[in-house]
């Protein structure tokens, strides 16, 4: 069994619980992939450097991260600089034997690079270029499953390598996902939340389980703002080939184990 | 004033166009992106999908 | 055969050359592991979060870095992040299946933490403690070997994993003598000086070949300043398995292929 | 002063002593490190390598 978790990368939404949890999975005889992402911390770390994160609006109303040069060296040096060592070193003193990775080791993570976006600024719709983002069309699961198989525990987190040779941002969510449909193994996508509430401000009303159409309609007419990506994910691991997608608290004593008892 | 490349009519433009501004056609409706303000340069508007990171 | 090449961190210092070098040698079936360092590239992002790099003297008057939680945390930053994604980046495009490791990843480097030091500050002799660094016991080998079976070139950096748990800064050049040492193979660490002079104002003085006590004497004599740290790590490497140790310039077409030609 | 922790004979001490600080026994010669200035607090020294890191 692989199990792939998407955690959080600063260790404040990633509480210790996560951690030794993946160490007693894999005592057990389970393969995990751990997959964080950590734009919170980005964002933390451009504004000691003087600087300001770039949101942008595109002309349907959503609202994303523009990533220019500069910016994407902060990514680098916070997500597989700052926060995977950090995690790494946190799972090697659970006795994981933990191996850090981005997405551009070995070309783990690979596809295109979407370089323009579409905006809206001051009410015009305007074409922005030099977004450092891309969208991942391949895992090396080979590179994975070398390191599963030799007993490490791969902790995986963005930017991914695209095809014009640069290291690019994506959506750790969706990474998560593409792993997890590339090892065929079950996603387990952790959140401050509970999980999908059918009613946002009940947060006893979680979605438990989704088995057909009518109640994948339901989901996704429930999830709302960033859970609506996290939904997406899920569907995208589902639809690569993950055998179970799970979106679950991470604010538990074993969040990926009592996620996985109640996937299974 | 300006040529659609698609169609050749004429389009209109405001005065502080900017580069990378996207201009509708009035007359066949195309996306036409600002290329070059001095002088402006029209080229057909790219369909981008969205691809946001982390 | 496997060779160690230590390089520059920051582009700057690590040309285009050693990188397609390093192509060439493992399109030629080579297994090459690169391990750099990059501590100026610290300090221009201390610098730029509005922080100091702190440097200390000891009392038998060598001068160190003092490196306490906080530059440890740029460290993690600026050498697994920042650096080692740029090398990685620049090795795949070379076509090199480059895979980044810190010394935390799969416990690559462990051994003693030293968190105090002796320091002389205004004339007084002090202990400081609080220093994040520590001294390389251990190389995991099987995790570099497992990569190089498998078609990829590791390239590894620092921290190292202490004793305590924690993740701590080390010298690079020492690092890569531990690998090599390690992997029983060739060091070649790159500078940007031609080698070791014989007389520091003469570059055509250098010296070519150690091979008996007295030649290593007069080198020992030679070296100075930081040259005596890679001295010291040639000398380490030797002394732990490495089966050739050398000291050459980086500003060449083909520096790790002509330091080689050179020691054979 | 404060009493040397490995042969009891006085140490003196200047007035700005600081924690960390090393102390040399004039009777003995030991190296103490001051431990707390207040009260003056004194244990041996220990002998350190130096490890610089990159
Ligand atoms: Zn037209
Ligand atoms: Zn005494």
């Amino acid at each position: 069994m692989t199990v792939v978790v998407k955690i959080g990368g600063a260790r404040a939404v990633d509480p210790d619980g996560a951690l030794s949890d993946v160490a007693s999975l894999v005592e057990g005889g389970t393969q995990v992939v751990v997959v964080h992402g950590g734009s919170t911390a980005v964002d933390d770390t451009l504004e000691a450097l003087g600087e300001s994160p770039e949101y942008v609006e595109t002309p349907s109303g959503v609202v994303g991260r523009f990533t220019d040069e500069r910016t994407m060296e902060v990514f680098s040096m916070v997500l597989p600089g700052q926060l995977n060592t950090d995690l790494v070193v946190g799972l090697q003193n659970e006795g994981v034997d933990a191996v850090g990775l981005s997405g551009v080791d070995g070309g783990l993570l690979t596809g295109a690079r979407k370089s323009a976006v579409r905006v809206l600024e001051d009410g015009k719709k305007k074409i922005r270029r030099g977004d450092h983002s891309g969208r991942i069309e391949n895992v090396n699961s080979d590179l994975l499953e070398t390191l599963l198989e030799t007993g490490h525990t791969p902790v995986v987190t963005v930017p991914m390598l695209a095809d014009d040779g640069v290291a690019v941002n994506t959506d750790a969510d969706r990474a998560a996902a593409a792993v997890a449909g590339a090892l065929s193994g079950d996603l387990v996508v952790l959140t401050d939340v509970p999980g999908v509430l059918a009613d946002v401000d009940d947060e006893s009303s979680v979605i438990d389980r989704v088995d057909s159409p009518p109640t994948y309609e339901t989901l996704t007419a429930a999830a709302e703002g960033f859970m609506s990506r996290k939904v997406m994910a899920a569907t995208e691991a589902l639809e690569n080939g993950a055998t179970t997608a799970t979106i679950a608290s991470a604010n538990t004593e074993r969040p990926i184990s009592e996620a996985l008892d109640e996937t299974n | 004033m300006a040529e659609c490349i698609e169609c050749g009519a004429s389009v209109s433009l405001h005065d502080d166009v900017e580069a990378g501004e996207i201009i509708d056609c009035g007359t066949c409706g195309s996306e036409l992106e600002v290329i070059e303000t001095d002088p402006v340069t029209l080229d057909t508007a790219p369909e981008l999908e969205e691809d946001w990171g982390e």
